[in-house]
């Protein structure tokens, strides 16, 4: 009987090429296991095969991923493996999300099983536990003994279409996807037992948790804002006169950024607002009432804060979807990391 | 007040002459159901067929499912205010026929009547795969406006389900169950010690299709209100509804609602049961504030340490049953909610459309969005010509030989949200 | 009252054009509805109906019709209205992408409008809807 | 927007016309603004006037990204 075929993916640092001063490696081919690959090797046994090892340097995934992932599937491709193993990435942050994006592209690409493995708080695990199956391992690679076991049976189970049990069965993170199941005794009789432990004291567990409201922890306040560079935001649909880039009045699909470089205030001959949701006469005359600059400028000078940007950045409110939202505020704030910002006044009508 | 139930098991169905119980064997007359149902010159045709478990049957699409049912001792009679007249039951002796039911179904609009499974694998999301179901078939004449199609098929199994169960008048129970609940203070006197337990049970009263009727009062209408949980068993709550069939709560579940028999069951062991409080599902949201505040202040006014709230139907209702487990904890009783779930196809979205903290300690009862097969049957009662459209279906999901793919939420009751079955749902 | 009635269903326009401010749109899908009523709450209007009223989900009937109002009729938690309406669009997207709307016949069309239009006379029919 | 600078690392603080959306999109630091149409000071008041009271709820909004907050906060 032919044997299964794995190809294994791993970064710069478990392929024995270095830390840091490695992340930047190329993909690299090498034939057979290496690394960690030799554990699951000995744990596979005699009918699988780890044919190819795959390796790239995490700063290199991070910063060309389109690149790498292009490259990498290239390399695996050729193998026609049966399954893919990335990592385990422990609690590595940047190899857990190449691992991540590495296993989607592999799925989506050549449709075989895909498993990684990663320690709970690793970034990578929120972004993928719900597309993939991740085992649950410790926080270093001394946990590689505890993990493999679980990589073996849960990569035989993929390759044979067998039915991977619930994740604490399993040992993998949960994903958040509800499962249907006969339990001995009906709702009825359980919620009857739930309420009657509940109204004693002791504690009772849920069979369905209530959604984790998303919330951001508050950042730790500006010790010095003297010395902060202070950016503005607004919902408030100020754009420049002419509206150059299309925001739609409603609905936002964008937003936009825009020079407020040498100005002293926001001059209505240069600004004018398409907001749709409220009457537009006062702000149209006056658009400081929305991007405060005047007021800014004023404390710039005043050295009450450090430095304003040099832009702010606008898009509407009104009918925006909260993804759009999201998806906008994800996309500026990288430059606003970039530019050095330390606070942000938005504002919103 | 107290009932006796008392309950002749049944054990097969078959057709004769008349309509009676024999040995464990109802003996169904289609003449004289035939007769009965085309009373009502809304409806133009009523073909009676029956249905037992394993045989390779499968019945679409259902309507309600009602358990026949009679008042042998104590006033009023079975379905007040619908069948008979208005007049308080839940106290005296009543026979139930169990293990049979009477099944209505046909075309009502263009959607949302769900299936059952006599045998296979889709069988066992159902409770009337396990019992003896005298299926009512029913047409309306050309035309017919939708409420008024509604209300004759409502009768229809109504009527039916009545005169079914005057079979059970004079037959010997197999077995007697004494419910008792007494008036309050006598009540809570009556255990002291143990926590005082209640029922909020909401009722599915949005409009056509989406209604309840408490002694014949729409559901939408009235506001919260205490029941003594005996008057359910006696028929005082009917279904007028076929929201999505999955969690449908049938006239049949009305009158076998779980939760009160599991209160029961340890009344005077481990809690003690003081009563069910009724309240709706409306679309108006000041409705919603309205009822919930007084859903809460009952709970409060008649003392209660703790109380399960059970649901009918998704989206709107969430917000009540949020709303209720909220101002009843706020109010200072424990809450336990008993709900389905709806995580879409892939099992990853919130299963509610709403959500507060206080909704702390939930029972599932499974999700309905799974895709489940459902092979070709030998024989089917109604028709199968809606089940692309059906909830649940899908188009394209029926082929040829009869077999087809659809959503758990297809079959009558198979995550009814009252806790009824066993079926769960945990997270993988 | 100061009410308005965003709906796609033809035949609660006919029947209430005269009593409310509408907006109605044939061409309307379930998602316009919701999306046009969450502009209105954007702008300060209240929710007076569910936007999920009725049980019938949203891959499955293409009519919706939400009562919106200037004034508010309850003592609500202020940002309920906007948690409703996101979470509804939530929902919706949540069972179209497992399954798209099936494109009905006429006859069950009439049926869908039948039922939307029984939960919003519901609604009217109530005595404060009657309020000034 | 608001949580994604936050989530970045990036102390936000949000002057907002209705502030249970602000509180609904998660905003921490919340500065309630003047009103719909003017939401940073006053026009039918002088601009003089309408700017001190701009000013104002700016300088709150800056005294807002200076204080340590555990949960979401309205700063009145």
């Amino acid at each position: 009987m032919a044997k299964y075929k794995i190809v294994h993916y791993i970064n710069n640092f478990f392929a024995g090429a270095g830390g840091e001063e490695a992340a930047g490696m190329k993909p690299e081919l090498h034939e057979g296991a290496m690394g960690p690959g030799l554990a699951l090797k000995a744990a596979f046994g005699d009918d699988y095969e780890i044919v190819a090892t795959v390796v790239c340097g995490d700063n290199y995934f991070g910063e060309k991923t389109d690149a790498a992932k292009a490259e990498l599937l290239e390399m695996i491709k050729k193998y026609d493996p049966q399954l893919f193993i990335a990592g385990p990435a422990f609690n590595a942050g940047r190899y857990g999300v190449a691992c991540g994006t590495m296993c989607k592209a592999v799925e989506a690409e050549l449709g075989i099983p895909v498993l990684t493995g990663m320690y709970e708080e690793n970034p990578g695990v929120d972004m993928f536990k719900k597309d993939l199956i991740i085992v649950k391992t410790k926080n270093s690679a001394a946990g590689m003994k505890d993990a493999v076991p679980h990589i073996k049976t849960i990569g035989e189970k993929m390759v044979k279409g067998e039915e991977i049990l619930g994740p604490s069965i399993e040992g993998y993170i949960e994903r958040g996807i509800r499962v249907n199941y006969f339990h001995e005794k009906r709702g009825s009789e359980r919620g009857v037992d739930l309420l009657v432990k509940k109204c004693r004291g002791e504690a009772v567990e849920t069979e369905y948790p209530m959604p984790k409201f998303d919330r951001v922890p508050p950042n730790p306040p500006v010790a010095d804002m003297s010395k902060v560079k202070v950016a503005m935001i607004t919902s408030g649909g100020i754009v420049p006169q002419g509206n150059p880039d299309h925001i739609e009045s409603s609905s936002a699909t964008k937003y936009g950024v825009y020079s407020i470089e040498g100005m002293d205030r926001m001059d209505k001959k240069d600004f004018m607002t398409i907001h749709g949701g409220y009457d537009r006469a006062f702000v149209t005359e006056n658009p400081n009432l929305v991007v405060p600059l005047d007021v800014m400028r004023d404390l710039e000078r005043e050295g009450v804060i450090g430095e304003l940007a040099n832009y702010f950045i606008t898009t509407t409110g009104t009918g925006t979807s909260t993804g759009n939202a999201k998806g906008f505020g994800e996309d500026f704030v990288k430059k606003l990391k970039e530019d050095g910002v330390g606070a942000v006044v938005l504002t919103s009508t | 007040m107290k009932l006796e139930l008392g309950k002749i098991y049944i054990h097969d169905v078959q057709f004769a002459d008349k309509t009676y119980v024999e040995n464990g064997t109802l003996f169904v007359c289609k003449e004289e159901i035939e007769k009965l149902v085309l009373e009502d010159d809304r409806l133009i045709s009523a073909r009676v067929e029956l249905a037992r478990p394993g045989e390779s049957v499968r019945i679409a699409p259902v309507k309600d499912v009602i358990e026949p049912r009679v008042k042998v001792d104590g006033p009023g009679a079975i379905f007040p205010g619908v069948i008979n007249k208005v007049k308080q039951v839940g106290e005296g002796r009543t026979h139930a026929l169990v293990g049979s039911t009477v099944i209505t179904c046909g075309r009502i609009v263009g959607f949302q009547e769900g299936v059952i499974d006599m045998s296979g694998p889709t069988a066992k999301y159902t409770p009337f795969s396990e019992t003896y179901n005298v299926c009512v078939v029913i047409e309306p004449k050309e035309g017919l406006e939708t409420h008024d199609y509604e209300a004759a098929g409502r009768m229809a199994g109504l009527k039916v389900a009545t005169y079914v169960g005057e079979a059970g008048r004079n037959v010997e129970p197999d077995e007697i169950v004494t419910y008792e609940t007494k008036p309050l203070l006598e009540q809570i006197a009556q255990y002291p010690d143990l926590p005082k337990i209640g029922y909020v049970h909401m009722l599915q009263s949005q409009g056509l299709l989406h209604d309840t009727f408490y002694y014949g009062v729409d559901a939408k209408k009235f506001i919260p209100t205490l029941m003594y949980p005996t008057e359910i068993m006696d028929g005082a709550i009917v279904s007028g509804n076929c929201v999505a069939p999955c969690d449908k709560v049938t006239t049949y579940h009305h009158l076998n609602n779980p939760v009160i028999e599991d209160l029961y069951k340890r009344h005077g062991k481990d809690l003690n049961f003081i009563g069910v409080i009724l309240t709706n599902e409306n679309v108006f949201l000041a409705d919603k504030e309205r009822c919930s505040d007084m859903v809460a202040k009952l709970a409060q006014f008649i003392g209660l340490d703790g109380l399960l709230i059970t649901e009918e139907g998704y989206g709107n209702p969430d917000t009540d049953l949020m709303m209720n487990c909220k101002k009843v904890t706020q109010a200072g009783t424990k809450v336990v909610i008993i709900t389905d779930e709806f995580p879409g196809r892939d099992g990853k979205s919130q299963s509610l459309a709403d959500a507060v903290p206080e909704a702390d300690t939930m029972v599932s009862c499974g999700q309905g969005n799974i895709i489940v097969h459902f092979p070709a049957m030998d024989h089917v009662i109604g028709t199968l010509d809606f089940v692309e459209t059906m909830i649940g279906g899908y188009e394209g999901c029926i082929k040829a030989d009869g077999s087809f793919d659809a959503e758990l939420q297809i079959i009558i009751a198979s995550t009814i949200a009252n806790g009824f079955n066993k079926l769960a749902a945990r997270t993988y | 009252m100061d009410n308005v009635m965003v709906t796609n269903n033809c035949r609660c326009f006919e029947k209430w054009k005269d009593i409310f401010q509408m907006e109605f749109e044939e061409g309307w899908t379930y998602l316009d509805v919701l999306t046009k009523a969450r502009d209105y709450i954007h702008q300060g209007y209240h929710l007076l109906t569910h936007p999920l009223a009725g049980s019938v989900k949203p891959n499955q009937t293409p009519f919706k019709s939400i009562i919106l109002s200037k004034d508010t009729l309850e003592d609500a938690e202020e940002f309920r209205d906007l948690v409703l309406i996101e979470d509804s669009i939530a929902a919706y997207h949540k069972f179209i992408k497992g399954k798209p709307l099936p494109d009905w016949p006429e006859k069950s069309r009439e049926d869908f409008r039948t039922v939307d239009l029984s939960l919003m006379e519901g609604v009217v029919s109530n005595p404060i809807m009657n309020r000034r | 927007m608001v949580k994604e600078v936050e989530r970045a690392g990036i102390p936000v603080v949000h002057i907002a016309t209705v502030v249970p959306i602000s509180l609904t999109i998660g905003a921490n630091r919340i500065v309630p603004a003047i009103g719909i149409p003017y939401p940073l000071g006053d026009p039918n008041l002088p601009e003089e006037k309408s700017k001190q009271i701009r000013r104002e709820l700016v300088e709150r909004a800056l005294k807002a990204l200076q204080t340590p907050v555990d949960e979401q906060t309205v700063f009145e």
